[in-house]
C-alpha cells in the first residue's frame, strides 16, 4: 500500500536518508530497526510530508503523495505519532481525542451559525467515539485532566488514541513505547494487536527488538540513511550486516 | 467584574467632587504635556500660568481667584478628546483653551460645539478651525495669512524658483497648500516639492534630493527639532542655500539646536511689535517668574489668551457659556496685547501682520 | 549626477553600519535565547542619553570619557534585564518572553521620560562642514561610525573565531542543551552575550545621538531596522545582521531617489516584506525542522 | 455623566478592539503586533465611505468586509512564517498601512486627518446623543462577546488551540492550519475593523497618528493583563486600562509635576506587562485548563 522509490534527502553536506526504495505491501505490522542516526525518523516524515524530499517518489494506495502538505496526507488516511510526545498540553485529555476527529463540519466558521443541529450532533457523536477510546486505553477517569498533566506514558498512550480517533488506514509509529514502563506497554501491544485485527496497518520504529520481533510481520533495517536489509524477524536476527550495523556502533561506543 | 468598574466610578466622583473649591473661578486647559508636542506643551503652561498669577495678583476676577485646570491629552486625539470630555462633565468649567496641533484641535471642536462651551487656541493655525462653529476663538491667525506671508517673502527676495519642504503632518501640509497657491500664482516655480516626516533625527536623504536640484533658496516650513536637524545636515553637506522658513520654527531653541547652521535664515510670523509696553511687561515678568529660561514658542499667544479671558469673565454678566461668548466678542474689540490686536472676526479669528525674521551672531533679530 | 548616487550610497553605508551594530546583538540574544528582545531599542537610547548625562554639567566629563561610565551602566542594564526578566522567564513560552521584552522597553523608554523629558536633545559639538572628497561630503562623526562598527565587528570575530569563549558561545547558539550537558559554563556564555549586546547597542546609540540627536523615540524607531536586518541576514547569524544592517541602510537611502522621501521607510518596510516572503529564513537560512 | 459615558464607550470599543486581537494572540497563538492597521482600516473606510454620501449603515458593514479582507491579505503571504517572522512581518504591515494613510494623501488627507464624520440621523451630534452611542456600543460589543464566544467554544476554536499549543501536531491531524489560521486573522481583522468603525463614527475626527504600534501595545496590555485566551479578559483588561488612565487624572497632582505623570504611567504599564510575565502569565483570569472546552 505505500511505495517508497529511491528516496534521498540532504541537509546541506549530510544525506540523511540516501536513495531508499521499499513498498510496504500487505503486512499488517511491519517495523523499522537502525541504529540511531540512520535516518528513520527523517524517513518518517518525508512520508508524512513533514520534510520535502530530494528526490524519489513516494506513493499510498497506488497514489503520489509527496509534495503533499502534512495535513493531506493524513487525510489520506495515514495518520502519525511523533517520537517525542506531542499531547495538546492545555485541552484535557478528552479534548485532545475530539480534537484529532476528522473532517469535522464544526470546523468551519459558518456552519457553526447556519447549522448549529449538525454541528451538535456531530460533537456528540465525536465525544462518544473519543470516550470509547479512551475507555479501551484505560483513560476514562483523567478525562478531564489537562493532557500536559498526564504521566509520560499515558501521553503515549493518549496519542495513539488520537490517532485512532482519526480513522487512519496506516498508522505510522515513531518510537511508541520508549521512555515507558513494561506494564503500560503490555497494554500498548494489546491495543496495538486489536488495531490490526481491524485491517489497520501499522509501521512502526522502535528500539526495543523482542517487542518488534513479537509484533512485526516484517521488518526493515536502515543504517546511515540507507535501507540494507528488509525482512522476517527470524531473517534480521541472524543477517550478518545487521548484527555488523548495530554491533559495530555498540563495539565504537564502548572504545570511546 | 461588576464590582470592580463601580467601585472605579465611586472614586473617580469621590476624588473629583472637591476638586473646584468655592470661590474659584475655574477655566480649563487641554494641554500636551506629555507625547511629541510635549516639547511645546511645558512652555505653553508657563505662559498660561504666568498670565493666571498676575491676574490674581491683581485681585482675580470679581473678587475671586482665577485657576487653570490643566489637563494632559498625550499629544493625541484621542487624549484631547477625553480631557475635554472630563473638564466638561466633571470640572463643568465653561470655557476651555483647546489643545495644540490643528488635528488634536479640530477633535474637540464638534465636542466644544455641542456642548456649547467656549473653546480657545493660541497655537492651532490650519485655515478650516475658522470653520468650527461660533464657540470657536483662536488668537493665532490662520495658516492662511502665513502662508500668503511667506509667499510674499520669497517674492520679496528676488526668487523665482524655489525647493519646497514641509513637515508632513496637518499643519505643515495646511501652510504648503496655502503657500504654493499663493507663489505659483504669483509667477514662481516650486522645482521639487518634498514632505519629510515628523520627529525624524536623519533628514540627509532629503537635503540631498534638495541639493541635486541646485536651489538658490528652500522654503522649509516645519517646526524647531525638525528645522534645526535639517539645517545642521544641510550645514554638514556642503548645501549652501538661503532658508526661507515659517513662524514655527521662530524660536532660540532652534540656535541651540543648529548653532551657527541657523545663521542667516530667514523667516516670517505674525508678527508684533517687541517694543510695545505689553510685551515689554510681558517679558519682565517673564524673566522674573521663570529666570533664565527663554520664552517659549507661541509663549505670548497664551498668554494673551489667559488674560483676554480673564477679561471676558469680568465683564462677563453671569458664568455661563453664552455670556462668556458675548463677553469675549466685546472686550476683544480693540484688545491690545503682547502680540497685537485680538479683535476677533466673525469667525473667531484675528487678524495678524507678518514680521520677517532672521538669525544673525547667534540671534533672532528683525530681517528688514 | 552620480555624485548624488555616490553620496546616497555613502550615507546608506554610515546608517548600515549603525543598524548593523544594533542588529548584531539582537541577533546573538535570538541565536542563544531564541526570542526577539523588545527592550534591545531602549539599551541604544539609554546609551545615547547616559553619555549625554556624564557629559554635560554637573558631571561635565569630557566625551570621551563620559562613554565609558555610560557604557558600564548601559551594560548594568542590559545585564539587569537578563538576571531580572529574561532569565527566570527562560523557560516559560516564548510569548510570554516576547510580551515581558515588550513591557520592558517601554518601563525603561518611559523611564527615559521622566529623567529627561520628552524634549529633544543633542551633545553641543561644534559644527563643521563634512571632509569632501570629490563631490562626496562626510562628517567626522559619520567617519568615526563606520571605522566603529569595522573594529566592533573586527574584535567580534576575533572573539568569536579565536578564543575558548568565542567557540562555546558558537556551540551555544547551536545547540543551548547539549552545550550545558557538554559542561560550557552557561552562566559565563550568558553574560558575555549581554555584555556584547549591551556595548554594541550603548555605542551605537551614542554614536547615531552624536551624528544626529537624541529623543527617547530613537530606540525603537532604530530598532524596526534592526530586526529587519537581523531577519534578511538570518536569525542568529552574526555576519547576516551586518550584511543585513548594510542593505536595508543603502536601499531605504537610494529609494528616495527615485520615489518620494515620505516613502523612505516604505520601501525598506516593503522590502522586508517581500524578501521575508521569498525567503522566510533570510539570507543566510538555518536548517529547522520538526523533532 | 457625560464623561462616564464617554470613558464607558471608549472602554467598549477597546474591549471589541481587545477581544478581536484575543482570537489571534489568545486562541491562536498569533503574535499579530499590527492589529491596530485592521482597526484604522475600518476606521478610514467607514469615514471616507460615509463623507462621500454612502448611507452609514452601508460605509460601516463594506468597512468591516474591507478590514477582513485586508486580514486576508497579510494573512495569504505571512503565515507560512514562523512565529518571531510572523510578528515582525505584521509590524510593518501595520507602519506600512500607516504611512500610506500618512501620505496618500488624495484619498486621506493625509496628516490633515478626516474631519466631519457623520452620524445617523436618529443619533445626531449633541450631547444627546451620547447615551444613544453607549447603547449602540455596548450592542456592538455584546454582539462582538456572543460571536466571538460560539466561535471559540466550537470545534473551529479547538482546533485553533490545538493550533496554538502545537502546530505540527495539527497538520499530523490532518488539519489544514494554514486556512484555519487565516479564516482566525480574517475575522479577528474584521471584528478590530469594526472597533474601527465605531471609534471614527464616534469621534468624529480621525488622523493616521491614531493608528500606531502604541495603540496595538495598549490592546496588547488589555489582553495580558485581563487574561489571554478566556472570554472575559480582554474585556476586563479593557475596562481596567482605560478606567485606570482616565483616574490619573483624578490625582491631585501640582501642575509643575504633571509632566511626570504620563512617563510613569508608562512605566508603570511597563511594569504591569513584566510583572503579569512574571508572577501571573495567565493574566487575571486564567483560561481553564483540561475541562470540557466545548459545548457547541
Amino acid at each position: 500500500m505505500l511505495e517508497i522509490e529511491n528516496v534521498t534527502k540532504n541537509f546541506g553536506a549530510l544525506t540523511a536518508v540516501d536513495n531508499v526504495s521499499f513498498r510496504l505491501g500487505d503486512t499488517t505490522i511491519s517495523g523499522l530497526i537502525g541504529p540511531n542516526g540512520s535516518g528513520k525518523t527523517t524517513l518518517f516524515h518525508l512520508i508524512t510530508g513533514f520534510y520535502k524530499l530530494d528526490t524519489g517518489n513516494i506513493s499510498f494506495l497506488n497514489r503520489k503523495i509527496d509534495g503533499l502538505p502534512p495535513h493531506i496526507i493524513s487525510r489520506k488516511g495515514i495518520v502519525r505519532t511523533f517520537q517525542q510526545t506531542r499531547v495538546l498540553p492545555f485541552l484535557s485529555t478528552l479534548d485532545n481525542l475530539v480534537a484529532a476527529a476528522p473532517g469535522q463540519l464544526g470546523e468551519n466558521i459558518l456552519p457553526l451559525f447556519f447549522r448549529p443541529a449538525r454541528v451538535a450532533k456531530e460533537e456528540a457523536e465525536n465525544r462518544e467515539k473519543a470516550l470509547s477510546i479512551l475507555e479501551t486505553l484505560g483513560l476514562t477517569k483523567l478525562r478531564s485532566t489537562p493532557a500536559g498533566d498526564l504521566s509520560y506514558g499515558q501521553q503515549k498512550l493518549l496519542e495513539i488514541g488520537r490517532v485512532l480517533m482519526a480513522d487512519p488506514k496506516l498508522i505510522i509509529l515513531d518510537e511508541p513505547t520508549a521512555g515507558i514502563n513494561p506494564t503500560l506497554i503490555r497494554h500498548l501491544v494489546t491495543i496495538l494487536e486489536n488495531l490490526a485485527e481491524q485491517s489497520v496497518k501499522i509501521f512502526l520504529i522502535e528500539h526495543n527488538m523482542p517487542l518488534v520481533t513479537e509484533l512485526c510481520d516484517k521488518i526493515f533495517v536502515m543504517d546511515s540513511g540507507s535501507l540494507i536489509f528488509s525482512g522476517t524477524p527470524a531473517e534480521v536476527h541472524n543477517n550478518p550486516r545487521v548484527i555488523e550495523a548495530y554491533l559495530g556502533r555498540e563495539k565504537d561506543a564502548a572504545e570511546a | 467584574m461588576k464590582k470592580f468598574v463601580f467601585s472605579t466610578i465611586a472614586i473617580l466622583f469621590l476624588i473629583s467632587a472637591g476638586r473646584v473649591t468655592a470661590g474659584d473661578i475655574s477655566v480649563g486647559s487641554v494641554t500636551p504635556l506629555t507625547g511629541k508636542l510635549a516639547v511645546y506643551g511645558e512652555g505653553f503652561q508657563q505662559a498660561m500660568l504666568l498670565a493666571a498669577d498676575e491676574i490674581n495678583a491683581a485681585g482675580g476676577i470679581k473678587g475671586n481667584s482665577f485657576k487653570i485646570v490643566f489637563e494632559d491629552n498625550n499629544s493625541t486625539s484621542k487624549g484631547s478628546v477625553s480631557a475635554i470630555r472630563k473638564l466638561i462633565t466633571i470640572d463643568k468649567l465653561p470655557l476651555i483653551f483647546g489643545p495644540a496641533s490643528s488635528s488634536n484641535f479640530l477633535a474637540v471642536c464638534p465636542i466644544a460645539e455641542d456642548n456649547k462651551i467656549v473653546l480657545l487656541a493660541a497655537e492651532s493655525a490650519a485655515a478650516s478651525i475658522s470653520k468650527c462653529g461660533s464657540y470657536v476663538f483662536r488668537v493665532f491667525p490662520s495658516d492662511l495669512l502665513q502662508g500668503v506671508g511667506v509667499a510674499e517673502l520669497t517674492k520679496s527676495l528676488g526668487y523665482k524658483e524655489v525647493v519646497l519642504t514641509y513637515v508632513n503632518n496637518d499643519w505643515g501640509v495646511g501652510l504648503a497648500e496655502v503657500f504654493k497657491t499663493e507663489f505659483t500664482a504669483a509667477g514662481g516655480k516650486i522645482i521639487d516639492e518634498l514632505p519629510h516626516a515628523e520627529g525624524k533625527t536623519d533628514y540627509r536623504s532629503e537635503i540631498l534630493r534638495m541639493k541635486s536640484q541646485h536651489p538658490k533658496a528652500i522654503v522649509n516650513l516645519t517646526y524647531i527639532k525638525e528645522g534645526a536637524t535639517i539645517l545642521k545636515q544641510a550645514y554638514e553637506m556642503g548645501l549652501k542655500v538661503q532658508w526661507l522658513m515659517g513662524s514655527a520654527s521662530k524660536s532660540a531653541k532652534l540656535i541651540d539646536l543648529a548653532g551657527k547652521a541657523s545663521e542667516g535664515v530667514i523667516g516670517t510670523y505674525p508678527t508684533f511689535s517687541q517694543e510695545t509696553p505689553q510685551y515689554k511687561s510681558f517679558k519682565a515678568a517673564w524673566e522674573k517668574k521663570y529666570p533664565g529660561k527663554k520664552t517659549p514658542v507661541f509663549g505670548e499667544y497664551n498668554y494673551d489668551m489667559v488674560k483676554l479671558t480673564a477679561l471676558a469673565l469680568e465683564s462677563a454678566s453671569s458664568n455661563s457659556s453664552d455670556d462668556i461668548r458675548e463677553a469675549l466678542l466685546k472686550v476683544s474689540k480693540g484688545y491690545i496685547g503682547t502680540t497685537g490686536d485680538k479683535s476677533f472676526d466673525e469667525n473667531g479669528d484675528v487678524n495678524a501682520s507678518y514680521g520677517q525674521w532672521t538669525i544673525k551672531d547667534g540671534k533672532i533679530s528683525d530681517y528688514k | 549626477m552620480t555624485g548624488y548616487y555616490t553620496q546616497l550610497i555613502v550615507n546608506g553605508i554610515v546608517a548600515g553600519s549603525i543598524y548593523a551594530l544594533f542588529a548584531v546583538g539582537l541577533a546573538m540574544v535570538y541565536g542563544v535565547f531564541k526570542f526577539i528582545n523588545f527592550s534591545h531599542g531602549e539599551l541604544i537610547t539609554w546609551g545615547g542619553y547616559l553619555a549625554l548625562m556624564f557629559s554635560s554639567p554637573p558631571i561635565a566629563l569630557p566625551l570621551y570619557l563620559a562613554v565609558i561610565p555610560a557604557l558600564l551602566l548601559t551594560v548594568g542594564i542590559g545585564l539587569a534585564q537578563d538576571c531580572f526578566v529574561f532569565r527566570p522567564l527562560r523557560q516559560s513560552n516564548p510569548i510570554s518572553i516576547l510580551i515581558a521584552s515588550i513591557g520592558l522597553s517601554y518601563l525603561l523608554r518611559n523611564g527615559i521620560r521622566l529623567f529627561w523629558g520628552s524634549d529633544l536633545q543633542s551633545f553641543n559639538l561644534p559644527l563643521s562642514t563634512g571632509i569632501i572628497f570629490g563631490d562626496i561630503y562626510i562628517t567626522r562623526i559619520q567617519i568615526l561610525m563606520v571605522l566603529s562598527a569595522l573594529l566592533f565587528f573586527s574584535i567580534l570575530y576575533f572573539l568569536l573565531t579565536r578564543t575558548l569563549l568565542g567557540k562555546s558561545l558558537r556551540a551555544v547558539s547551536d545547540n543551548i542543551e547539549l552545550s550545558s550537558i557538554m559542561g560550557i559554563n552557561m552562566r559565563k556564555v550568558t553574560w558575555t552575550i549581554w555584555i556584547l549586546a549591551s556595548v554594541f547597542a550603548g555605542s551605537g546609540g551614542i554614536l547615531l545621538a552624536l551624528d544626529t540627536s537624541l529623543d527617547p523615540m530613537m530606540g525603537m524607531n532604530s530598532l524596526i531596522k534592526a530586526f529587519a536586518a537581523v531577519l534578511l541576514g538570518g536569525a542568529g547569524n552574526i555576519w547576516g545582521a551586518l550584511v543585513g544592517g548594510l542593505f536595508i541602510g543603502i536601499t531605504e537611502n537610494l529609494s528616495v531617489a527615485f520615489i518620494s522621501p515620505d516613502y523612505k521607510d516604505f520601501i525598506s518596510y516593503g522590502l522586508i516584506f517581500i524578501l521575508l516572503l521569498i525567503k522566510p529564513r533570510g539570507f543566510f537560512g538555518i536548517a529547522g525542522g520538526v523533532r | 455623566m457625560d464623561y462616564l459615558y464617554h470613558i464607558l464607550i471608549i472602554a467598549l470599543i477597546y474591549s471589541i478592539f481587545a477581544q478581536s486581537l484575543n482570537l489571534e494572540l489568545g486562541f491562536t497563538g498569533l503574535y499579530n503586533f499590527g492589529h491596530i492597521a485592521f482597526f484604522g482600516i475600518g476606521a478610514y473606510a467607514s469615514a471616507l465611505l460615509s463623507l462621500s454620501g454612502v448611507p452609514i449603515p452601508v460605509a460601516a458593514l463594506i468597512a468591516i468586509g474591507l478590514a477582513g479582507i485586508a486580514g486576508a491579505f497579510l494573512a495569504l503571504p505571512t503565515l507560512r512564517l514562523s512565529g518571531d517572522y510572523f510578528g515582525i512581518a505584521t509590524l510593518v504591515f501595520a507602519e506600512m498601512v500607516h504611512l500610506l494613510f500618512l501620505n496618500e494623501r488624495d484619498i486621506t488627507r493625509g496628516p490633515m486627518g478626516l474631519p466631519n464624520i457623520p452620524r445617523p440621523d436618529w443619533i445626531g451630534t449633541g450631547v444627546t446623543s451620547l447615551p444613544l452611542l453607549l447603547a449602540v456600543v455596548f450592542f456592538a460589543a455584546a454582539v462582538t462577546f456572543i460571536l466571538l464566544r460560539i466561535i471559540t467554544n466550537s470545534p473551529f476554536g479547538r482546533s485553533l488551540k490545538v493550533i496554538r499549543e502545537d502546530e505540527f501536531v495539527a497538520q499530523a491531524l490532518g488539519k489544514n492550519t494554514f486556512l484555519i489560521k487565516t479564516k482566525a486573522i480574517v475575522t479577528g481583522s474584521a471584528f478590530a475593523g469594526l472597533a474601527g468603525v465605531l471609534w471614527a463614527h464616534y469621534i468624529t475626527y480621525i488622523s493616521p497618528s491614531d493608528f500606531t504600534l502604541q495603540e496595538t501595545i495598549l490592546v496588547l496590555l488589555c489582553i495580558v493583563l485581563g487574561g489571554k485566551g478566556t472570554h472575559w479578559g480582554p474585556v476586563i483588561g479593557a475596562f481596567s486600562i482605560i478606567f485606570f488612565a482616565e483616574f490619573i487624572r483624578f490625582i491631585p497632582i501640582p501642575s509643575e509635576y504633571t509632566r511626570f505623570v504620563a512617563p510613569l504611567q508608562g512605566m508603570i504599564y511597563g511594569f504591569i506587562l513584566v510583572i503579569m510575565m512574571l508572577k501571573r502569565p495567565q493574566g487575571l483570569i486564567s483560561e481553564s485548563r483540561g475541562q470540557r472546552t466545548t459545548n457547541a
